[in-house]
């Protein structure tokens, strides 16, 4: 029994230096918002409703304004830096407009839409890039971890919490949100062979924003990332991850199969970093202009706001209302970053341990008292 | 009071941990049918199920990454890592993840997880069958870190690690897994000596041993033969290494004047550096001689046949200890 | 564009909890010596002389005879442990006989077979096993580097070591033996990641013998484990690992794929544990007996013996001498083992740096003073 | 002499190491066309090739383990770790692997790897990319462990690193990266001081800081200060972690009689407190006051807005020079 090179299934051909095409993807929007056909993904969103659809595209909006205010912050020197995702809104937003509130998200540090999503509360996006904490949000009011910087590690945690959504009997649904990038990490893997072997309800969502800070998705992988999960016995799609429609569809197949007891799905949403890896990164250094200009025509919002139009469930005044709502949010985010105030020094030695620690308490008390040394 | 092994004692631990508390769960390779490579899980899958004690994939980062997740669920995993050797690749989980989500998230996040690791040499095992990796995890904010060495502490500070909301690094030393001692299973925990408490396992005015693990039976052995050259040594067992109870050590060292550290683990910036320090910055005026440490050499764990050499005996225990009380050629405690 | 379930491609059924079917493999010697066609395989070893065929059967047999004094050499108190290889005779010594002297070995503490394959000296099987040394052997003398015991390091070694044959401009190949288990290692699927994204000329050749100590494969993989590799961009092949020829095959196909520049190939070989996992293990806690009874039948020296019989390639006096030669090599490797001697305390001190290093230094001596001090 | 940063200093050995030995490789994330995230490898890609300066995967496990490998096919390859905090999924990998191997194979197997890690706080940035993971190494036999402090020694550590058949682990202090500093470029590498001397970077006679990597720039300054209350303070640049030139620190001390270690990295099982207890160790008779360790805190690194009070900064070496001094409250250094 030989088992070949994974193929591109749609055109027969074998991936090559240049990698995975891109347009090899499942979507039911094209480029330019029109409507197609997809018969894996149009049965998970038969029943959006306009009220459904009109609220993804504003959180979509809502993102990208937000986005750019991060950067806005940043560049003044109110944040010390931001991981912008402009271009992914659709990923983000998509995948976590299909979630249950009971479901949880372990999210990467560029993952604001789905924050958003998850119904955060402006200083939620800001005060860890502002250097006051190093996560900003109560995980227990928006079902969020705390993002994760260590790349890939959040793969296994999500996987650990369906082991125990499982064992709760419960349908909650847990979510590790990461990029192309970080499918090379060990722990990455090894969370699809936990997940595999306990038919964990997990999903992971892979967003394959061609970039991993300067190295193209090529230095990790030749094929498409979305080959791998099957290997493991884990069912993947592979989307069009600038497609809302088709970010909602997959999330919900793969969430549908974790409640059912199938077990875990794999996602890799086809994405494009519009901007650099963070506000310190000089993207010039390492990729074409012209990429940047392609993918600008495949932008999610755009291609929404097409198909929303066409269909007569948005106008001019539901947009006008959309972008009202987004200035008030970037300006109540940009209210909450300005006002926030630093910590007390002392508080650095609370929550080391959960419960007392003789250490901790004499080295926080001998500070203390060696600050109050200043103020004599 | 009942006799039994220090493994047996684990084992009792686990299965009381078990019983008392729906959301802890046991996780590790072979812990499950096999009952563990030491047999110290015997018994508990098929008392308390697989989804219970679970036979894990053979990756540590995986297990520790996913007791992470389950901790976030309200679990409170006791993992087990196979061998000390084999703890490392799950080291990143442990110092950013598991030391970590409580102060990244401001206390929201609670790690109540427990990682048990049979536990340095002496019983002739192969290469990373033998490491003492304790003072990686002491550096590391975040950690309880405490080393059992005798059935009783075995037992209680088990049931401890896994009712503290902290997460606890278990060492359980190999070399004493078939040594007997009696155990109160119906202790009443909150009774027990908390487990960050250092314990007096021997009194004695010359000078004070500090240490820990199986190295506490050693030292006691030393202190045994001290006392027929009229030597009286107090042993101190740490138990805790983080937080260090240096509240003991100190009252002891202002007690004798003398202290000598020893542990099995490499020398270079191990606990016996920090006991030291620690001694020295407390008890300044009160040291009559230079502190001893008597570790494990600054190299990799030697082939077996060697490691007698490697692992400090009571032989050179008591050449330290000749060494605080400044004895001449004449008159060591050695002879 | 949706990937579905890894599926037993010769029967087309979904591997469910049992795992997958053994026999799903590649073979061209049935279980009782019967030569089957193999379209893939048999033009790998179409050229197989008799007089390669007998070398090939006669390692096994010294494998075996070495092994069985390896487990009494434990049984006699004379070494410390051992991991008996019985059963996995045809993936060791197969594999290993199609390599080439330049290739390299990576090997883990169980593959005596490949160790022999390789030209080890009697005194290079145990002295590890008893103690006296961490590793045993020179491994530039057999190009094998040390056993590894970290379940899994060994395949990034070999991995990066491919890297170095490809810089060299050589047609080096390198080759990285593991378990079953160890695929769940994240240093496992890192190293996929490294030598699909450099098209290393490196082989691995996972034997899967259906055990890691207590725990059967279907804890680590529920699927055919070869199905992994192709996600990654590696062809796989899924053989038999009890027919020595099949190894032999799969071992060139893969070799010549990287002689040729076209970099990894994986291998799963299918075969059994027969004793347990090491001396100190007790199977009895976790298999049937029955389980054991039945791979006793697919035997692969047993398999090679009746096919070479009846080929006319192997007779009585060929096998009385193969059993002298095993007997010989077995009384080498006891005399070796019981001649050895432990080396001098202060050479524990020696090569823990290439260089020069006070520390060591001074412990070294002070060790050796202290030492003189109970020889007054 | 050429005035360079510390980075541009990394950079010139680095290409120095390049040439002038073709076995010589770069390894790392981003560390071609974008010339790593510090730029510390800018231009080498260009000049050497990609099969000589190699963009990886993003996994650190696999960046060390495939360097283990090129360097048991003759290599040397020179890692970078993009920051210090993402060395730890690498830990099993340098501990296990990097770190024995010479010993495992009774020194037949040579690992001349250099693992270079920018390092340390104090430049505003995010969780996990302030960590001081240091004493892991000094603890961990096997491993040679440097710090450079001045771009000097950077650059010819660097190249000595690169030279030597051990493997080192190479600490490029972030804060400093664009300090600028006087860099022989021509210095014959047999002449220069061997890495693992200690140097003493200020002489003074009341007491001693001991101190490496960017602390050394802070306790000059707080010598500095110092001076000018008529205090003389020696400061001493340890420069090897592994091995620790304790010679010259026990000179210093016994000169002094008095010591301060300083360092970002947590104070429990630490550098610093291996050298305390090294000097009270070696030092005893000499000490005239118990040396004081200014460390970072028992914590995680704390958000950056509070890392000032996390790094030990000038006031708080001299609030410990203080201390030894036993100076009382009227007279103290800090007023
Ligand atoms: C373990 C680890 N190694 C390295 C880094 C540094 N780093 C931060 S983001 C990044 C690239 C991640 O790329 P990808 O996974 O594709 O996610 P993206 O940033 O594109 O969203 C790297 C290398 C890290 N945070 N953690
Ligand atoms: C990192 C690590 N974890 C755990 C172990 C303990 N251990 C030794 S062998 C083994 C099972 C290995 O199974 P497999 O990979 O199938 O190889 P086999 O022993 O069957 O040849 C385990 C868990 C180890 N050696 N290294
Ligand atoms: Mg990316
Ligand atoms: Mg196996």
């Amino acid at each position: 029994m030989t088992y070949t090179q994974t193929r591109d299934s749609s055109t027969g051909r074998r991936p090559d230096e240049a990698g995975p095409d891109v347009d090899d993807v499942a979507r039911v929007l094209e480029p330019d918002g029109t409507r197609v056909a997809d018969a894996t993904l149009d049965p998970w969103i038969a029943d959006l409703s306009p009220h459904e659809l009109r609220a993804l595209h504003r959180d979509m909006a809502l993102t990208r304004r937000l986005d750019a205010e991060g950067v806005a912050l940043q560049r003044q020197g109110q944040l010390a830096l931001w991981a912008p995702c402009r271009g992914q809104e659709a990923t983000q937003v998509g995948t976590a407009h299909a979630l249950a509130p009971g479901d949880f998200v372990f999210p990467s540090y560029r993952e604001h839409g789905v924050l958003l999503g998850r119904g955060a509360k402006p200083a939620d996006y800001v005060l860890a890039w502002r250097g006051e904490e190093h996560s900003a949000y109560d995980h227990t009011t928006i079902n969020a971890a705390p993002p994760q910087i260590i790349i890939g590690a959040q793969s296994l945690h999500a996987t650990g919490w369906a082991m125990g959504a499982q064992r709760d009997g419960s349908t909650d649904v847990a979510v590790a949100y990461y990029g192309d990038g970080a499918t090379s990490q060990g722990d990455v893997n090894e969370a699809m062979v936990f997940a595999s072997s306990f038919r964990a309800p997990v999903v992971f969502v892979c967003s394959n924003n061609q970039w991993a800070i300067s190295e193209p998705v090529t230095v990790q992988a030749k094929y498409p990332i979305a080959g791998r999960a099957p290997g493991f016995g884990i069912p993947s799609m592979r989307i069009d991850g600038n497609d809302a429609l088709a970010c909602v569809a997959a999330m919900r197949w793969a969430l549908d199969r974790a409640r059912r007891g199938e077990g875990p799905s794999f996602i890799e949403a086809v994405t494009y970093r519009m901007g650099p890896h963070t506000t310190s990164d000089d993207p010039t250094r390492y990729r074409d202009a012209g990429e940047v200009e392609a993918w600008t025509r495949r932008d999610p919002i755009a291609r929404l706001e097409a198909y929303l139009r066409a269909e007569g469930v948005l106008d001019d005044s539901a947009l006008d209302e959309v972008a009202r709502a987004a200035d008030t949010l970037a300006a109540e985010v940009r209210a909450a970053c300005i006002g926030a105030t630093t910590r007390e020094p002392a508080t650095m030695f609370d929550h080391v341990y959960a419960e007392p620690h003789a250490g901790v308490e004499r080295q926080k008390a001998e500070y203390v008292e060696y600050l109050a040394g200043f103020e004599k | 009071m009942t006799a039994l092994t220090l493994r047996a004692a684990v084992n009792a631990g686990l299965a009381r941990a078990l019983e008392g508390d729906d959301k802890v769960l046991l996780m590790g390779e072979d812990i499950g049918k096999l009952g563990g490579v030491f047999r110290v899980t015997d018994g508990l899958q098929q008392r308390f199920g697989a989804q219970r004690v679970i036979d894990t994939p053979l990756a540590e980062a995986g297990i520790v990454g996913t007791a992470v997740g389950l901790a976030l669920r309200g679990y409170r995993p006791v993992v087990e890592i196979q061998f000390d050797g084999f703890v490392y690749p799950a080291f990143d989980q442990i110092v950013c993840q598991v030391a970590k989500l409580h102060y990244r998230s401001n206390g929201r996040i609670r790690m109540p997880l427990v990682l048990r690791i049979p536990w340095a040499g002496g019983v002739g095992a192969a290469e990373h069958h033998s490491e003492s990796p304790e003072a990686y995890f002491v550096h590391t904010a975040g950690l309880r870190v405490v080393a059992a060495s005798n059935p009783q502490d075995a037992y209680v500070m088990l049931r401890q690690a896994v009712a503290s909301d902290d997460p606890v690094i278990f060492f359980e030393p190999k070399r004493l897994y078939h040594s007997k001692g009696e155990v109160d299973l119906d202790v009443d925990l909150a009774d027990a000596p908390p487990m960050h408490l250092a314990h007096v396992a021997r009194e004695g005015t010359d000078a004070t041993i500090v240490t820990y693990g199986a190295q506490v039976r050693t030292a006691l052995d030393a202190a045994l033969a001290a006392e027929d050259e009229g030597v009286s040594l107090e042993v101190i067992d740490l138990r805790s290494l983080s937080p260090i109870d240096m509240n003991t050590v100190a009252a002891s060292v202002r007690k004798t004047g003398r202290v000598v550290v020893t542990h099995e683990a490499a020398r270079e910036a191990g606990v016996g550096a920090e006991i030291v320090a620690s001694v020295t910055e407390q008890c300044f005026e009160y040291l009559e001689a230079p502190p001893e440490r008597v570790t494990g050499h600054d190299i990799p764990y030697p082939p077996s046949k060697l490691e007698k050499h490697h692992v400090p005996d009571l032989d050179r225990i008591l050449h330290a200890v000749d060494r605080v009380l400044e004895r001449g050629a004449g008159s060591e405690v050695l002879s």
